[in-house]
């Protein structure tokens, strides 16, 4: 907590809400055959942080690739104890393979917190979020907010097998009550998820839902949560140009209000990541 | 201490860094104190309302990117009573980017947004992704006259003409613009480009081709900047792949009194604060005392006296 | 085993990858058999006799370069007696790059080549070196069919077009150079670009302006031969950044037959037989059995499914 | 021996004289504040070099700066029995700075031997060789061609001082006499050398002279040598595109005879960049 406040001392008046830094990495290790965890050492601006907000991280050029734009990742977690942020990613394209060469004693550099967050209403009695894929990464922040608003949270993590099944331990540790399903244990069909959801429903009423990373997902979600009366928010993925809201590039249609028919492009990048489920078009 | 002024036209900026039009938003103005800027160029609007193209809208390319925005656009009446208002907040002249479908209408715009915060007026004349082929007024010299012709005669405000690269002659659409009665010229808008995902055989954006912005074709930019800066009286802004002090230099020993930068905000978004800071040390190290007098100061080679030589 | 072989009009090719005028000459024979090439393009002569553009003629960009050589030539007689002959004993059809003061020398010089071993003429009317401000015949449609009409009349070899890009619309000059009776366009020339060194003012080659090449204006080379490939029926010879199989490939799935290959092999020398060894696994490993069969497949999407979408 | 041996019995029929090929690096370090010698391991096809050629040496990326083209280097010491070739280079530019970066273990991409190395007549008897910075990089292989042919050579080594005389161990231990000149010492001006050339030649008449890097130099040689009748040729520089005849980039002018009025382009790269004293122009 000392270290905290001294860090936090150091740092200029924070008028601007959006930093454009150099974060030393801690770690950036492998989490299973797929994903990395990197943790950096943040200053105050990137520890204001909230859940679903992104960083826009600036890659390493490798050889002949410059990784020229930078690549938008979720908070995993905000540490801000530690003075910690977390970000989860899958190694997979160009940028994140030079992610994936950062060592401790390197810097990243980063853009942000940037982005709209999820808004829980105040009153909210029972969280569930369910993620596949990265879409993990995204949710676990949500998931320390809800209850530290003093909501309940269920999790429901959605994997190809259990070896792939990532960030149990951090929801568990914000408290969360986790529940595990894979398409090796044939759980994780639509039809198994929706029989789960209706009764975890009937046994503790959900009235907020949340989910990232499956349009199948989504789709379960936007009717249960409509026939549920409970809110929901889906946290989007779009290809981005400056994460800022100025290139207008990271559109997605969507309906111009909660269920109509007329559809309108948003920036994923500034008026979301995070958007109200009745809004959102399944793709 | 160097005098960062600039003069365009009869507008004096108090440094020649600018947004390039599409490049900024109020996004930026929650990373830097946007009044550090020379002027605020607003995203080119239209007056009829525009969704823009389907996405994917970017996609990377080495040292550059392939942008396929369109121009999506709210109008004129959202323009006057949220850009302009939310600008006004910053200490920096704003220049409002428009384009029209019909010369008239450019006409028309110009007059609709005429309105008290509003510096100068640029045209957007060369917006690649409007029309098929890419074809734009600014390919036509004729076209791009008119416009300014019809902007002018709609309103007291400065006009000023960004070009189109896109064009054979550079120099002939330059002095039509001058013409018409621009009072500066932005040279240019993107390159027309394409890039293919050879895995998929797709398109790497829906719209098929787009502007490529970005350090990479900077050569190419510059040399239309010069061209069209030895056209014309009246000021040039270079445009095109500026990203460090050492570009906008260079765009400015070609002849260009100003710079607008675009890209290079998306990579870094302090970035033109810190090109303003180096073009500043520039000048101090070689005892420039305004940076104005950089414009036009490139030396060229003596052709008699190197025709035969063969020095390194 | 994949089918390498192409058809550029009557010719048929080995395999599609080639020389890029400029950029091949007997030294390239002691690094690899030049007979692997699907056919030898030589530097553009003219006739008359010339030193070509003072040093320095070149300087290195970010991911290109930007050459100022001229069109150093030793004339017909040389290239009849010296060039032919060397390249005669490769197993490989040699294009002769041809470029000249007037229509009517075009024609003339393309008579005085056309002697055994020459399989195809190519008209360089787009050297971006030649004519102030990069003006040449290439920049006109009109000037582009005369000079191919005033060389299919004085000789019954193929002529091929090499487009210059320095043009607003590609697709109108290449349509003029096909009624002109062309067999073939190369699409296209370098880029006309310039770069100053800020240190010293002086710009970095000394003939000012020069061509830029190399990867970096691949998009912008890429789009133009899509569009000239839109508006031809006669093959399209993609040319401009290729460096690699997937470039290679990318141009043909945008409309062109074969490729040529420039800069590149200043930068690897062997980069031409290996460009075609990663065509033919490409193929292999896509399930295409003749190379041929690529041209032209890009996939675009659909306008209509993609207008409001929003997917990745 | 036997080690040589083996290497050159793996390399397959040399049809192609220039490779473009990896060469292991054996070492890359400073021999003074301002120049590195890197030393390689090379097949037969390298090793092949003759004096007064070149390599072309493709230097690593290094962050903004891509070193998209090859640099021109010459061959500073071939060692057949060790099966390595030398090259003395001044950290200056990108890409200097970046090859100042290779270390053992790394491999260089390389692409050579190219140009036109010194020709010495037969009967050659006293080679006179004067060579400034990093001319003397240049020279060095022509004195073990030289004295293999039986002549005597005589080194002068210009520098601006003592600190900054390079590859006189490469050259005594070839067999040349080395003579060095410094700025700090005086002795290094035009008049002076003159004076030493004159007395040299007095003393064990010169018939061949040769020379590098120096303009200064290259006009004192061609008054000299055309007064004592004595063949010289000069190895010369410019910037490259290709290094292989290609690109005609490397022009510089020369006279169209030796002697003759009329000038001409030829190319470093392919008409040298070893040319006749006679035919070149002093810049
Ligand atoms: C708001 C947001 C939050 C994200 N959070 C995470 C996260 O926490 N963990 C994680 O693993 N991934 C996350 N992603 C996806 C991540 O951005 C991509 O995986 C990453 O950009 C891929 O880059 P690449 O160079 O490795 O892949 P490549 O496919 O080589 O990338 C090529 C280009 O496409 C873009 N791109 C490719 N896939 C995506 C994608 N899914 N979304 C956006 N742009 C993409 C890249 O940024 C790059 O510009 C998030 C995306 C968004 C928009
Ligand atoms: C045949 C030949 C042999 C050479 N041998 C040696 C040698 O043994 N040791 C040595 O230290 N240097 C030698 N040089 C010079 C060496 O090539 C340059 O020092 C080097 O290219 C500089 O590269 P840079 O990126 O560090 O410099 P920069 O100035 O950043 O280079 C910018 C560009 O200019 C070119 N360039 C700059 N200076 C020269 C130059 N003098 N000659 C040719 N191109 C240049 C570079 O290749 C590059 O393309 C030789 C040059 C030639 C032509
Ligand atoms: C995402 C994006 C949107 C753009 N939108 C506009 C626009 O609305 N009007 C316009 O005149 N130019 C527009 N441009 C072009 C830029 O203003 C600028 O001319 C171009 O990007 C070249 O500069 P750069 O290389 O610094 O990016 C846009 C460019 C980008 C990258
Ligand atoms: C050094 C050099 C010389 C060239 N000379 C010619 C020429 O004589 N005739 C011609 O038509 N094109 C010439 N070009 C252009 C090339 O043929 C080619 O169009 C251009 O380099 C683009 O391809 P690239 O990016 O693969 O290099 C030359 C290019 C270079 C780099
Ligand atoms: S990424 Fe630029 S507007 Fe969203
Ligand atoms: S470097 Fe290309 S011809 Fe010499």
């Amino acid at each position: 907590m000392q270290m905290m406040k001294d860090r936090m001392e150091g740092v200029p008046a924070c008028t601007f809400p959006v930093v454009e830094a150099p974060y030393p990495v801690i770690s950036n290790d492998w989490v299973n055959g797929e994903y990395k965890l990197l943790v950096v050492e943040a200053e105050a601006a990137g520890l204001a942080a909230r859940a679903g907000q992104f960083f826009h991280l600036a890659c390493p050029p490798e050889g002949e690739n410059d990784n020229f734009l930078r690549r938008p990742m979720s908070i995993h977690r905000i540490d801000r104890e530690r003075g910690q942020l977390h970000f989860l990613y899958k190694v997979q394209g160009n940028g994140t393979r030079a992610l994936a060469t950062l060592q401790p004693g390197d810097t990243l550099d980063a853009l942000g917190p940037v982005g709209q967050g999820f808004s829980l209403p105040a009153a909210t009695q029972h969280v569930l979020m369910v993620g596949r894929g990265v879409g993990l990464a995204t949710l676990a922040p949500l998931a320390q907010m809800a209850i530290a608003q003093g909501a309940k949270v269920t999790a429901v993590l959605s994997a190809r097998s259990q070896a792939l099944v990532m960030g149990r331990q951090v929801l568990e540790e914000a408290g969360a009550s986790v529940h595990v399903v894979t398409d090796d244990n044939s759980d994780s069909d639509v039809v198994s998820l929706e029989g789960f959801i209706r009764r975890l429903h009937a046994a503790s009423p959900v009235d907020f839902m949340a989910t990232c990373g499956s349009n199948r997902l989504l789709m379960l979600l936007q009717k249960l949560s409509e026939e549920f009366g409970a809110a929901g928010q889906v946290a989007l993925e779009q290809r981005m140009g400056c994460a800022l809201g100025m290139c207008i590039a990271c559109v997605r249609a969507f309906r111009k209000e909660p269920g109509a028919e007329a559809l309108t492009y948003r920036r994923v990048c500034w008026e979301g990541p995070v958007f109200d489920m009745r809004e959102t078009v399944a793709w | 201490m160097v005098d960062l002024s600039v003069r365009i036209g009869d507008l004096t900026l108090a440094n020649p860094v600018m947004s390039a039009s599409g490049t900024l938003s109020e996004g930026l103005g929650d990373v830097f104190d946007l009044s550090l800027l020379g002027a605020i160029v607003t995203k080119t609007i239209t007056d009829d309302l525009r969704e823009g193209n389907p996405p994917p809208r970017v996609a990377e390319l080495r040292n550059a990117t392939l942008f396929s925005i369109g121009i999506p656009s709210k109008g004129a009446a959202y323009f006057r009573e949220n850009t302009v208002p939310f600008y006004q907040r910053y200490n920096a002249p704003i220049v409002a980017s428009v384009s029209a479908n019909t010369i008239e209408e450019f006409g028309a715009l110009a007059a609709k947004i005429s309105v008290p915060g509003v510096a100068a007026i640029e045209a957007n004349v060369s917006c690649p992704n409007l029309k098929a082929d890419g074809m734009a007024f600014g390919m036509d010299a004729q076209a791009t006259r008119e416009v300014v012709q019809s902007m002018t005669a709609a309103t007291r405000l400065p006009i000023w003409v960004k070009l189109s690269p896109n064009v054979g002659n550079i120099a002939a659409i330059a002095r039509a613009a001058e013409e018409g009665g621009a009072s500066a010229l932005v040279v240019a808008n993107a390159l027309l480009a394409m890039a293919i995902d050879i895995e998929t055989r797709r398109p790497k954006v829906a719209n098929l081709m787009g502007g490529i912005t970005g350090p990479a074709v900077k050569p190419v930019l510059l040399r239309m900047a010069y061209q069209a800066a030895q056209a014309v009286q009246i000021p040039v802004i270079g445009c095109g792949g500026i990203s460090s002090a050492e570009d906008a230099i260079e765009y400015m020993l070609a002849g260009a009194s100003a710079v607008q930068v675009g890209t290079a905000s998306f990579v870094s978004p302090n970035i033109m604060p810190r090109i303003i800071k180096g073009i500043e040390a520039y000048c101090e190290r070689h005892g420039v005392s305004r940076i104005a007098d950089l414009t036009g100061t490139m030396r060229k080679f003596d052709a008699e006296a190197l025709a035969m030589r063969g020095s390194l």
